[in-house]
């Protein structure tokens, strides 16, 4: 595997946002244009799915889903004690932080997807079912920490039931996975012919969207490199090691537990390694007021996001090729 | 023209269902909302992301007699308080029409 | 005709949508995103009639266009006394609802040309001039209406002649109305080498395209839902009735005055039966301030669009192939 | 500094020409125009709506000398009463640059 | 409630930067910035333009306390002179939370 | 060569922009989609001219690069000097807009690319090149002369220094620029392979997305219409001989000192004829405020850009039929 086929276009154009965001060029893509192309992925890559699946027994998709469960609420545990340990964070930020590697990137997703058919690697459809369901256990761990941490502090929160509806719905109807479930569902029970008529817009665009979008990604990612010194080297390093062992763990679960191919277990392990930088940021200003935002999306935004999409992705393929 | 006061608050976007919610609750439920608001303070610089326009500020402004302030005003202190923001109140003179 | 086969992706996008709206998700798309795709499906709508159009005599547009300007002054007339004779509504609100009723709403169009063309049913070009045409009578013969209803009651207008030139104008260069018209017009002039060039943009994404749009019109009639209750029970049942009585007018129509074929007179029905949501609202809101936009816009939105879209249009179809 | 008055004015998009003329009528060509503005009074919510802004407010600010302002207010009265909208004055000092 | 001064600043989106370091250099750190503000003025009219936000205006609220604004206003006057804008400045009350 | 063939969809979709505005009507492209055109196309075009300079030798484009150096430098001063010559403008506002004639418009470029794929014209690549690089010195000049002219009337400038540095970096780190750049190493680097995957986006959508632009132009342009009483007849005048005489030595170079083909020679012609209205305009806004930018804008939009696609690209095509 050459340097030549880890530069895909959708990688090249993450490096040359990264590289305007840090001649300071006052490139600049309008922020609708980026959430536009962002619902436009998670609708394609849903119906994409779905249409998988509409091929498949669903009952087969059972372990994954157990799996995805699995992860979803034993990543931030794992994050938060390795932080905890190793660190003098406080709980706070340690939780809200954590929280981010239990859930995924859509982003480093798509790119890993992007990676596989470059290569001709075959994956099962049941990561992107994964991918839908993985941010909430995530979320609902958080909240049981945060509420028994401040049970023990004896904080009281303004409308303390009020505000836990709040972020429980949140992160059940949270957008991204509405559309992402919403896509898969339309890709399952629409038959064959009408699908024909809508792929010239989700499926042969894919790819040249994913390169608009992972250029606006660059930049995002760009703009947090400033705040490095903010987070500290120890953060940075964190952002490191924490998804080569979350994408270890998914590549073990995905090959031994899971039984994929090659390709379905990188797929796990990219779930495993990646942090939510669009659905969780949110949700955690609201559920963890007291930790520092600029902490937690420069962690996952502006170290582990880039780790990910140049290094990690090829490394957890380099991984699931000797587990499986 | 009738004399009144002129309030100005400025909160993260995420709070202003709080902060109206709170206003209704006294009898406030005219007010005017200015969008995209950007902002710096102790809480650091806010301004609109990529992901979400949740991380971005809005001011609410609204004209009010000057009896329902002081009662609003704590009402809407301990969000301040929590989630940062501030509120500018001033004279004006509001053209009955 | 089974459930399958109404339920084409466009259709459960629009589902999708609604559910996110009445789920209270957060799901948002950006309002310029609504308004290019907007954009995109008038210009694409255009091109494709001009396309068709200039394979025909333009003599035989004659009819079509006759039955339009008909339709889009008869239609409010109709709607105006059934509202008045029903009900107790006032004269301004009830002109204000009745001049939806005869303009066309876009979106509705588009599904039923997608319906259509997923089941094979052909088309005449015809009625997307009458598309372009319908909404300008309609808004003149409610400019007559309120101006006599003003000169009755006596009522004075600031600058009210310079606001009827305004309103006047609005109708005749109203921007959808001119993309439309536009469109047809480049795509009647252009030659077919020319044209060839465009396709890939024009023709093949507008189902995907569709899709999305129906979703953010999903949204848009969720939103509309919870002010059912403003607009009471009656209203909701006349936004049902109407479109159902206007589309079996304009299936009558289409099959014994123009003679058209199956998709044809369905397209005539859809045009009499929808109500616009684009051109109208804003310029009853210039024409008739003394009424209450969130009546006629939850009609027109929250109502019979998803009537339509839902039911109206394989009942329009149905109709169709029993009138032909 | 010189003393002048600041005057708000918020009015539903669509009226925004006819605000201007009626400022240009009193010799009040400079202004400074807010865009996106929500807003909630007497006729509703009003916000930016997918198919077309011109269902949203603007907030128009200006600031004037003393004497222009009341016959300014008699002239855009009317539209505030028939449309809808505020209009707030204040005191400020102007920095003359 | 603390006597402060509302300062509102209008000017170029470009001079936006340079008027954010004009006043840090007054440890006034803590504004707010509305965006999407178009204007009339001598420079004549100045709105969005398609090709870059450049030629908007933007709008700068600042609340601080009497003294330090004679300091600060001498150091913006410069820029307002050259590239135009203007500088409002009024009495408020800040709720302390 | 008749009408027919010159009015591509393209063009007339410009005209439709310019209809629309002198009507008054109320149509209105979101600011947003109009720069996410901007930035698709320049990635598109950079791309389109990477993957074909891959296929030749990189030390053959350096006439090319040098041809555009020249043009860039000597373009703002010929128009200088003919302005300051035939006019009585101040040296400032005659700087400002002749820096904008050394620069490129990316809007026309495309325009003569769609002109000549439609005429089946070959070209060669190198011109993509000369247009990412021609802004830069054409604005190093400017700087140049203002400092010169600054010198001599010893008027002092806030920060003097510091704001050289920040106008010479914008000129090179400028968003566009860097797209174009980025754009054309993608493709340069990216091998065929993973090029397929981006084509039905970055290809087939290009001439649809076009017209969109161009719609959007014209609308911009008409606005600009009503300014020209601001400019005065004689500016009118100049900024439509100004792009003759540019598009008669662009082509003249392209043929004769480059051995372009008819295609790369008209689009020297275009490069040299045309003018920025993107990149140079805010450039001059910080290098020249003593400028007034309603007439620069009104100038390179409102006169030389129409004046450009409706007449000047034909006459280039013509004018290099006969050189070459
Ligand atoms: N002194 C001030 N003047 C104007 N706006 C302020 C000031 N302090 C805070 N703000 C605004 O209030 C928001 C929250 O402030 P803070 O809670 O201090 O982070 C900031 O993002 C600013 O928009
Ligand atoms: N008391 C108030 N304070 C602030 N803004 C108001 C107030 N009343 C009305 N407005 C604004 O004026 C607009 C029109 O008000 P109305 O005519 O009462 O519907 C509203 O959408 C608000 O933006
Ligand atoms: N009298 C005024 N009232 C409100 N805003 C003003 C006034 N004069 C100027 N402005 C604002 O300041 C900007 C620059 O003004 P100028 O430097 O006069 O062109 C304008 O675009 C307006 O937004
Ligand atoms: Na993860
Ligand atoms: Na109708
Ligand atoms: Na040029």
């Amino acid at each position: 595997m050459d340097l030549n086929t880890l530069l895909t276009p959708a990688v090249l154009f993450f490096c040359l946002g990264l590289t305007a965001q840090s001649l300071g060029s006052d490139l600049k893509l309008p922020t609708d244009l980026t959430k536009s192309l962002t619902i436009y992925l998670l609708i394609s890559i849903g119906l994409h799915g779905g249409k998988e699946l509409a091929h498949t027994q669903l009952t087969s998709a059972l372990p994954a889903i157990s799996v995805a469960i699995l992860l979803g609420m034993t990543m931030p545990l794992l994050a938060y004690w390795l932080i905890r340990l190793s660190s003098k964070m406080d709980q706070f930020n340690a939780i809200a932080i954590a929280t981010h590697y239990g859930s995924v990137s859509a982003g480093t997703f798509l790119t890993a997807l992007a990676f596989l058919e470059m290569h001709n690697v075959y994956f099962e459809p049941y990561p992107i079912i994964m991918m839908a369901i993985m941010d909430t256990p995530a979320i609902l761990i958080c909240l049981i920490m945060v509420f028994w941490m401040r049970a023990q502090s004896e904080q009281k929160e303004i409308n303390a039931t009020q505000g836990l509806q709040t972020i429980v719905r949140e992160a059940f109807t949270n957008g991204s996975i509405l559309l992402l479930l919403g896509g898969l569902l339309i890709g399952y029970v629409s038959n064959d012919k009408s699908m024909i008529n809508v792929q010239p817009f989700f499926d042969q665009l894919f790819y040249g969207i994913l390169c608009v979008f992972l250029l606006a990604m660059g930049m995002e990612a760009g703009k947090k490199l400033n705040d490095f010194k903010k987070v500290g080297v120890y953060l940075v390093f964190f952002g490191i090691a924490m998804p080569i062992l979350g994408g270890f763990i998914g590549v073990i679960l995905g090959a031994s537990v899971l039984h994929f191919s090659i390709g379905g277990a990188t797929l796990v392990g990219v779930l495993a390694a990646s942090a939510s930088y669009i659905v969780v940021p949110p949700v955690m200003r609201m559920a963890v007021p007291e930790a520092n935002p600029s902490i937690y999306l420069t962690l996952s935004l502006g170290v582990t996001f880039p780790f990910n999409v140049l290094a990690g992705i090829p490394l957890y393929y380099y991984m699931a090729k000797i587990a499986v | 023209m009738k004399h009144v006061k002129r309030v100005e608050i400025i909160v993260e976007a995420l709070e202003k269902e709080t902060i109206i919610n709170l206003l209704k609750a006294h009898h406030l439920e005219h007010y005017t909302l200015y969008k995209h608001v950007a902002g710096n303070g102790e809480r650091g610089m806010r301004e609109d992301q990529v992901f979400g326009e949740k991380f971005e500020n809005v001011a609410i402004v609204l004209a009010c007699s000057e009896e329902v302030i002081a009662e609003m005003i704590e009402s809407i202190r301990p969000v301040l308080k929590k989630y940062g923001g501030i509120c500018l109140v001033s004279d004006a003179q509001w053209v009955i029409h």
